[in-house]
């Protein structure tokens, strides 16, 4: 039991209940908070993976942009309701309802988690080797090697999500004002 | 100062760009940053040609692309010859860039206009410091485009429209064959460097048969950039363009690559007589044959057009006949005095705007500057000594002499109708009675941004000739060129033209002949020669004529013969069909309304499952996958 | 530095992916499914990043990998919550369970 | 020093990774009373200067010349009493100035006050610094949000788009100078800038200087990019609903920004803590405090932006700029580096 192996399940716990608390917070914005909260417990835990370079990346990809979008949209989108708690989050499960949203997902997600660690169990994996690698540089080689061309296709992925983002959001206010 | 020789096109070219993008909300729309640009490229390449005097050379490479074995560089060297080159061109290009300046005032495409200048000049910048044949190519084919955007700048009308297409398709022609030769030579050698191919020249990896279609291949490149017979159709044509470019396309830059190309791998010539052979009667039936056709020209920049198709040709012989060095002078020293010739034309233009030489006369008392430069330029180009066109021209004429005396006598020919057609333009431009009283009383100097550079030049033009002796022990090929005087063929030279002059100012000054009667005597090659020996009009009829033939012809054949076999395959095909058809109808469709029916009742029952829950489908879809993973297990 | 055994981050990725899953299955606002799947993500990256640091050969590729999910990712949400905000300019809610224009 | 104190703690029969523990815990508080005394200095630093710019004074009561005007200011400011607004989100309010502290605080893990002298050299130093930066959106939004106070709202999103706007051509210049360093460690970046004045990166990299003060200056909403606190508009901004002890962590944690900010434009651009004659730290301190009086001049000498003028500078003029700047750099390193 070394320190890297206590701060690994130190975060972990923390970051299950946070991940929990994603899916039950009644107020959609503390939700965000937590989504966010959890994100840096994941970068926490590439640390102690030994990926400095991806835990920066997660910070700055999915802490610095992809909350404040989340919180830019929550407070966009429903600025009424963004105080109160979800009304959405908790109704009476009736008829169909009751096993398409009720019973259905817990069993899913149970048995998923359960078969999943049970193979993660079973498997003989080969033991972690000791020792610290400069991943940042291999990553670094690697990406403008191997993997050029996705590398490249992601730049153009990213230009036409900012390019279809734009799109969407003018399109409909320009059709908003003709028809007022 | 040669290490910086990189920056010389990288100067104009950052320029281009600049002015493109930013130069509307500049002063003067982009003039100042490309004049701008120029100047620093002019000065850098003097101290660049000062240091190659002093024996230092230059070479540097970026690696650009990698494929396989294949490494392709962005390539430069300095050498001599380069280094006379970018003086030369960046020298011209500045007096372009500054006569344009009040040539151009009040263009609505200005900016336009100077971007492609700049560009234009940076690519002829690059093609000379360019050290391998594709790189080359590609500011080959960058000068295409420059020329076709400035001899295009007044799109308005179609015949400009028609002339900037002409020049474009024509060049493309030669730079076909260009790129086969090239190819060729990469595929034997295996690189694209000159001096790797030299190499492998000299050390006969080689084939000679191979290395002829090469030569000969390559050389169809300057035939059309440098406007050779027969694919000399679009300079004339090119006049369209603005003055200024004109001098710049036809002095320093355009026609200029060409002989430079020839000149820069001359290596893969030099070992093959019978392409020297084949590029010294294409050089020399150039220089005559356009020598004529500028007899008769009316336009005043037509005459300059088909001079410098000429003067090419002296050049392209002297390359032919192995006289190396005095290729490339001529080529500077054409460069200079052409450039004077067409910008003081523009200045004339400008004055009285017409560009017909009938409708000129007596401009000298009105533009004395533009007068007195003119007369140095046409002395140089008619070669009266000591301009500078003089011992160029000598030393070609005393190569081909020594080398090759048929070409010698038809170089000969062509220098003294160079004598008599230059002399005719300036009579009728600058002496004799006004014929256009209007234009004659209008007509000024175009102040002085105008007139400076053509000073400049007329000075460069009078004296460059003097470099003779120091430039052959400096750009030279295989071992240095030893200037010599030979009493005999002096005296042809100055012969002949003296008889040009003597005889244009015999018909036109003091009309011992009327001119009528000449014409009236020669009148079936007058007619020819006006009509420049058909060859628009062969092309018109053999290349845009034929074609359309050729497709009415394939018309034909296709509407009765393969028309009739089609539809015979068709009838044929029908009458199968419709036996066929009786077993569709009744057992066919029998079983496909069967299937259709019972998806008809199926689907009423399955499209229950589309719910329209994004959720269902998800759960439906991890259900799914569950059960995948319950199966492994198990089963694993 | 690493001495976790592969099986702890394994878990913990399946945990996550599985509260992710949970939520997205359930909840009926839009934005929160998209933090839900957003979730999910970041439990798979967990996967790769752990078989990256036990597997050396495989250490560019686990963690490049892992880059290019987050670069998805990030595309995901700008898309995702520009079409939500037309639904909630549109139709002035968000309720998952109010949209189905694909039903029959 | 840090070899003495592993051989005590060794004889006190510890291992490594515990002494590492400890020892970052140590730098760690040295780096807070850093931040804190010279937050102290700074408050009355900014007041002398815009006293003199103005041609007043500033403070001259308490203490000689008004030097213990701080301490009596920040006295004040922890002894107020500590209010939350009625239908504010209280988790929330109290957690946004920690958040916003840690984020600010968080940057100085990488910042080098010697060639040695590093809380912990990261080798993604660059990439840490962009990370770090972006938290401080969080905070900023958690306050807003929960003061339930639609000024403090505003003033949020506003600093919101301000700061992930300007942090696209702050990033890109960081690029730059990881570029012309060849690494990311600071620690490289520093090393690469000492031999001289001359091989610091502000001369190849003007353009990229220029970028990153600007974008920077936005970043840490200072003068004339202080919009999210333009008091004429939007009270105070995000900060509106806090008082005392709450708003003087927000207080001490802008400042730590300023600090931080021109620490940074002294490491990347001006050779860090390196120079002739002195200490490290003596020069590192000098080049901040230049930065920092710097910044002070600009905000008492220039007006604030407009606001629509402030998202067209960053996205038609700084990331344009930093893009080619990036190319420069990129030509930069083929040919000369």
């Amino acid at each position: 039991m070394d320190a890297t192996r206590i701060a690994f399940i130190v975060l972990a716990a923390v970051a299950v209940v946070s991940a929990f608390r994603v899916v039950t917070a009644p107020k959609i914005m503390h939700a965000a908070l937590w989504l966010g909260f959890t994100f840096m417990l994941v970068a926490g835990v590439f640390v102690t993976l030994g990926a400095e370079f991806l835990a920066a990346a997660q910070v700055l990809v999915y802490v610095g942009a992809v909350t404040t979008i989340i919180l830019f949209g929550i407070m966009l989108s429903q600025a009424a309701e963004v105080r109160s708690r979800d009304p959405l989050q908790r109704e009476r499960l009736e008829g169909a309802a009751f096993w398409r949203r009720g019973v259905l997902p817990v069993l899913a997600t149970v048995a998923f988690v359960a078969i999943m660690v049970t193979v993660y169990m079973r498997v003989p994996w080969p033991a972690p080797p000791g020792g610290v690698i400069d991943t940042v540089r291999l990553i670094g080689s690697a990406l403008f090697t191997t993997y050029v061309i996705p590398f490249e296709l992601a730049a153009v992925l990213l230009l036409i999500a900012l390019v279809g983002a734009i799109v969407l959001a003018v399109r409909d206010d320009n059709k908003e004002e003709q028809g007022s | 100062m040669i290490q910086l020789a990189w920056l010389i096109p990288v100067l104009p070219l950052a320029a281009a760009f600049f002015i493109a993008l930013f130069g509307h909300r500049t002063t003067g729309k982009g003039d100042r940053v490309g004049i701008g640009a120029m100047s620093i490229a002019f000065l850098l390449s003097v101290g660049v040609l000062l240091d190659t005097m002093g024996g230092a050379r230059w070479a540097q490479h970026l690696t650009w692309a990698i494929h396989g074995d294949l490494v392709l560089n962005l390539g430069f060297q300095v050498d001599p010859l380069a280094a006379v080159m970018l003086v030369v061109v960046t020298v011209v290009s500045l007096m372009v860039h500054i006569f344009s300046v009040g040539y151009m005032h009040g263009d609505v495409r200005y900016k336009r206009y100077y971007a492609v200048l700049s560009l234009f000049t940076a690519s002829m910048l690059g093609l000379v410091i360019s050290d391998n044949l594709l790189f080359l190519f590609v500011f080959w084919e960058l000068m295409g485009l420059c020329s076709y955007l400035l001899i295009g700048h007044y799109f308005e009308e179609r015949a400009n429209v028609h002339a900037a297409n002409k020049a474009f398709l024509t060049t493309r022609v030669g730079d076909v064959g260009m790129f086969v030769g090239i190819m060729l030579l990469f595929a034997a050698g295996g690189t694209f460097r000159f001096d790797e191919l030299a190499a492998r020249i000299a050390d006969g990896s080689f084939a000679l048969p191979v290395l002829a279609v090469a030569a000969i291949l390559l050389f169809i490149g300057p035939v059309g950039k440098s406007a050779q017979f027969p694919l000399h159709v679009w300079l004339p044509d090119a006049m369209a363009g603005p003055t200024p470019a004109s001098a710049l396309i036809h002095a320093a830059t355009m026609v200029a690559a060409g002989v430079y190309l020839v000149a820069r791998g001359y290596a893969l010539f030099a070992p093959v007589p019978q392409a020297l052979e084949v590029v010294a009667w294409v050089g020399a039936f150039t220089a005559l044959f356009a020598a004529t056709i500028a007899l008769v020209m009316e336009d005043i920049k037509k005459v300059l057009a088909y001079s410098t198709i000429s003067q090419l040709g002296f050049m392209v012989a002297a390359l032919g006949v192995g006289a190396y060095t005095a290729a490339v002078f001529h080529l500077m020293t054409h460069a200079f005095f052409k450039a004077l010739l067409f910008l003081a034309s523009g200045s004339v233009i400008h004055a009285v705007h017409t560009q017909n030489m009938h409708q000129m006369g007596g401009l000298f008392k009105k533009l004395p500057v533009t007068g007195w430069v003119w007369l140095i330029g046409a002395g140089a180009l008619i070669g009266i000594p000591p301009l500078s066109g003089f011992w160029s021209k000598e030393e070609i004429l005393l190569d081909a002499w020594h080398h090759h005396p048929a070409i010698f006598w038809t170089l000969v020919a062509a220098a003294a109708l160079t004598a008599f057609y230059t002399t005719r333009a300036t009579y009728l431009t600058f002496f004799g009675t006004p014929r256009d009283k209007h234009a004659y009383d209008h007509a000024h100097e175009g102040g002085r941004v105008m007139t400076y550079p053509l000073m400049i030049l007329g000075v460069l033009a009078a004296v460059s000739g003097f470099v003779a002796s120091p430039l052959a022990g400096f750009v030279y090929f295989g071992e240095p060129h030893h200037a010599s005087f030979d009493p005999f063929v002096f005296g042809v030279a100055t012969a002949v033209w003296v008889l040009g002059v003597g005889l244009a100012l015999a018909i036109y000054k003091y009309n011992l002949v009327s001119r009528r009667a000449i014409i009236q005597v020669f009148y079936p090659i007058w007619v020819v020669l006006k009509r420049r020996y058909y060859i628009d009009d062969v092309y018109q009829y053999v290349f845009v004529r034929g074609m359309i033939g050729l497709a009415l012809v394939s018309a034909w054949f296709d509407r009765h013969v393969i028309d009739l076999i089609v539809n015979a395959v068709g009838w044929i095909g029908r009458k199968v069909s419709e036996y066929v058809d009786e077993f569709d109808r009744g057992v066919v469709d029998g079983i496909v309304n069967g299937i259709g029916g019972a998806f008809v009742v199926g689907s009423r029952v399955l499209r229950q499952v589309q719910t329209g829950f994004v959720q269902s489908y998800m759960l439906v879809l991890f259900l799914g996958l569950l059960a995948g993973l319950a199966i492994l297990v198990i089963g694993g | 530095m690493t001495t976790i055994p592969l099986t702890y981050p394994l878990t913990l990725g399946a945990i996550l992916f599985g509260l992710g899953l949970y939520g997205a299955l359930t909840q009926r606002n839009a934005i929160r499914i998209l933090m839900c799947v957003e979730l999910m993500l970041n439990a798979v990256n967990i996967n790769l990043v752990a078989f990256a640091a036990t597997l050396r050969e495989a250490a560019a590729a686990g963690q490049i990998f892992a880059l290019f999910v987050m670069t998805v990712a990030a595309a995901e949400v700008a898309l995702a919550l520009a079409i939500i905000l037309i639904l909630a300019r549109r139709e002035s809610h968000i309720d998952i369970e109010r949209v189905h224009l694909l039903r029959w | 020093m840090t070899e003495l104190l592993w051989g005590a703690w060794q004889g006190w029969g510890f291992g490594q990774s515990s002494f590492n523990v400890v020892m970052g815990l140590i730098k760690g508080l040295l780096v807070c009373v850093f931040l804190a005394v010279n937050a102290l200095f700074l408050v009355y630093m900014e007041r002398k200067v815009s006293g003199y710019i103005q041609g007043r004074l500033g403070p001259m009561r308490v203490g000689p010349k008004g030097l213990l005007q701080t301490a009596a200011d920040a006295l004040k400011l922890v002894t107020k009493e500590d209010i939350i607004p009625s239908g504010a989100d209280v988790a929330v309010f109290i957690l946004a100035p920690l958040v916003f502290f840690a984020a600010a605080t968080a940057i100085w893990v990488v910042i080098p006050f010697g060639p040695q002298d590093i809380v912990q050299d990261l080798n993604i130093g660059l990439i840490y610094i962009s990370a770090v930066t972006g938290l401080s959106v969080l905070a900023i939004l958690m306050a807003g949000w929960s003061s339930n106070n639609k000024w403090s709202l505003l003033g949020a999103m506003r600093s919101a788009a301000q700061l992930v706007s300007y942090e696209i051509p702050l990033v890109l210049s960081l690029v730059a100078i990881g570029m012309m360093a060849g690494s990311l460690r600071l620690g490289d970046i520093v090393a690469a800038q000492q031999s001289g004045v001359t091989s610091w990166f502000v001369f190849p990299q003007i353009l990229g200087f220029i970028v990153f003060f600007t974008a920077g200056l936005a970043e840490i909403n200072r003068a004339p990019f202080d919009l999210p606190e333009a008091e004429s508009e939007l009270v105070a901004g995000y900060n509106t609903e806090y008082s005392g002890f709450r708003w003087a962590v927000f207080f001490l944690a802008e400042y730590a920004n300023l600090v931080a900010f021109s620490a940074l434009a002294a490491t990347f651009f001006f050779g860090g803590p390196t120079g002739p004659f002195l200490p490290p730290f003596v020069w590192f301190l000098i080049k901040t405090y230049f930065f920092i009086f710097v910044a002070m001049w600009i905000r008492w000498t220039l007006p604030r932006i407009r606001v629509d003028h402030l998202m067209n500078l960053g996205w038609y003029v700084l990331i344009p700029l930093a893009l080619i700047n990036l190319g420069w750099t990129g030509l930069y390193v083929v040919l000369w580096g």
